[in-house]
């Protein structure tokens, strides 16, 4: 199982905070698993072309060639804006 | 723990009493505190909502913080940052630093301020008067943090 | 006034609230406080003197905001300097600069600080166990305030 | 009428926090002040020799060539070290 969350503008957009997946054999790394969701379709397409969009794997930043893997965290959201 | 994310309000006094009166070494501390303007990008904000990514949180500022205390000679090093509903003039963001010198505190409290804003999973949302929209990025802010990569 | 000298000892919180209750167009206040340290030159300090110059001290102290106010965009920024006897771990200066951004609020903060330190007529008295002793300038003081010539 | 103010350790060698003088017709800037005052002999020769001394004319940080007048308040003090 891959943990996934969205955060910000992505997690209105998808209309999804968190979820949970078998992740394939054949992904291995975050652009993999960014081509795996958009095969889904509809506003999930977006999030593979969102401008900026900002990765983090096990709440570390990450690139989009980071290796993933089953019991990892990943997390997709916009550039950050606190402080 | 040197990083806290709160929804409650924080006091600065309270904060830099406790960095002075147990090390009698502190001769400077900077601090930076961050404020609700009533006014971003040519809108009134009538109120803001932080978003957080919990745990990510946490350890992205306590890796700030350790990186500031490698880089300078620095005691003492303490972020607050609060997340929820806020409104102008209230308190955002807490950053400061103690060490025996002002040159090695402003340098890294500015540090911490400046990867803080580019690294730290935070998210303003603002309301305006044309409704509720999610705070850009700001360009500057990706300046500001250039200028400390080596 | 923006610049005051006295014995008490001051409160940051309720300066920092004063800075943002009445102006929300402040997004950022930075700030700093000296602290006496229980060391300096390689002895023990039991406690400090701190003496001035009355009348000059306050015009020295404005004419630095002032000169502040003239380089960056910031709205407030205050100076408060105690005198008399103060002993290790107590705060002696505070300095605050607000603004809409955190980059004028931090350089003009650290501007009045490094001024402060050469032109604001202040002079520590320290007590060590080898008596009273004059505070000696530092030239690293000399070099901070150096770089803001221009 | 000068008057005269010292300061920090400069107060302490000279035994002296202020005074008032008439001031000589010949004496019109701080250089010369300080020429009439190490003339008093003693501990005020230090003033003319110490290292670094610091002058205001009127409350504002001067040099040794600032002019002087009558009615002028002129201070004499260490490298200050406030902070």
């Amino acid at each position: 199982m891959l943990k996934i969350l969205y955060f910000a503008s992505l997690r209105e957009t998808l209309g999804c905070a968190s979820e949970s997946i078998d992740l394939p054999p054949a992904v291995n790394n975050v652009a993999g698993l960014l081509d795996l969701l958009a095969a889904r379709g509809e506003h999930w397409l977006k999030l593979a072309t969102v401008k900026n969009l900002r990765c983090a794997v096990n709440q570390e930043l990450a690139s989009l060639d980071a290796p993933i893997k089953g019991g990892d965290e990943v997390a997709f959201f916009p550039p950050v804006t606190g402080g | 723990m040197a990083a806290r994310v709160q929804e409650a309000d924080f006091d600065v006094s309270t904060e830099l009493a406790l960095m002075r009166q147990g090390d009698a070494r502190v001769g400077a501390i900077a601090s930076f505190v961050g404020v609700v303007r009533d006014m971003n990008d040519g809108a009134g904000v009538s109120e803001m909502t932080l978003e957080h990514y919990p745990g990510m949180t946490e350890k992205s500022l306590e890796a700030i913080i350790a990186e500031a205390k490698a880089r300078w000679t620095i005691f003492d090093a303490r972020v607050i940052h609060r997340v929820g509903r806020l409104l102008p003039t209230e308190q955002i963001v807490f950053v400061a630093v103690s060490s025996a010198h002002r040159g090695e505190a402003f340098a890294a409290c500015e540090f911490i301020m400046d990867y803080l804003k580019t690294s730290a999973p935070f998210w303003k949302r603002e309301l305006t008067p044309e409704g509720a929209r999610w705070v850009d990025a700001r360009e500057t802010d990706e300046n500001a943090v250039e200028r400390w990569r080596r």
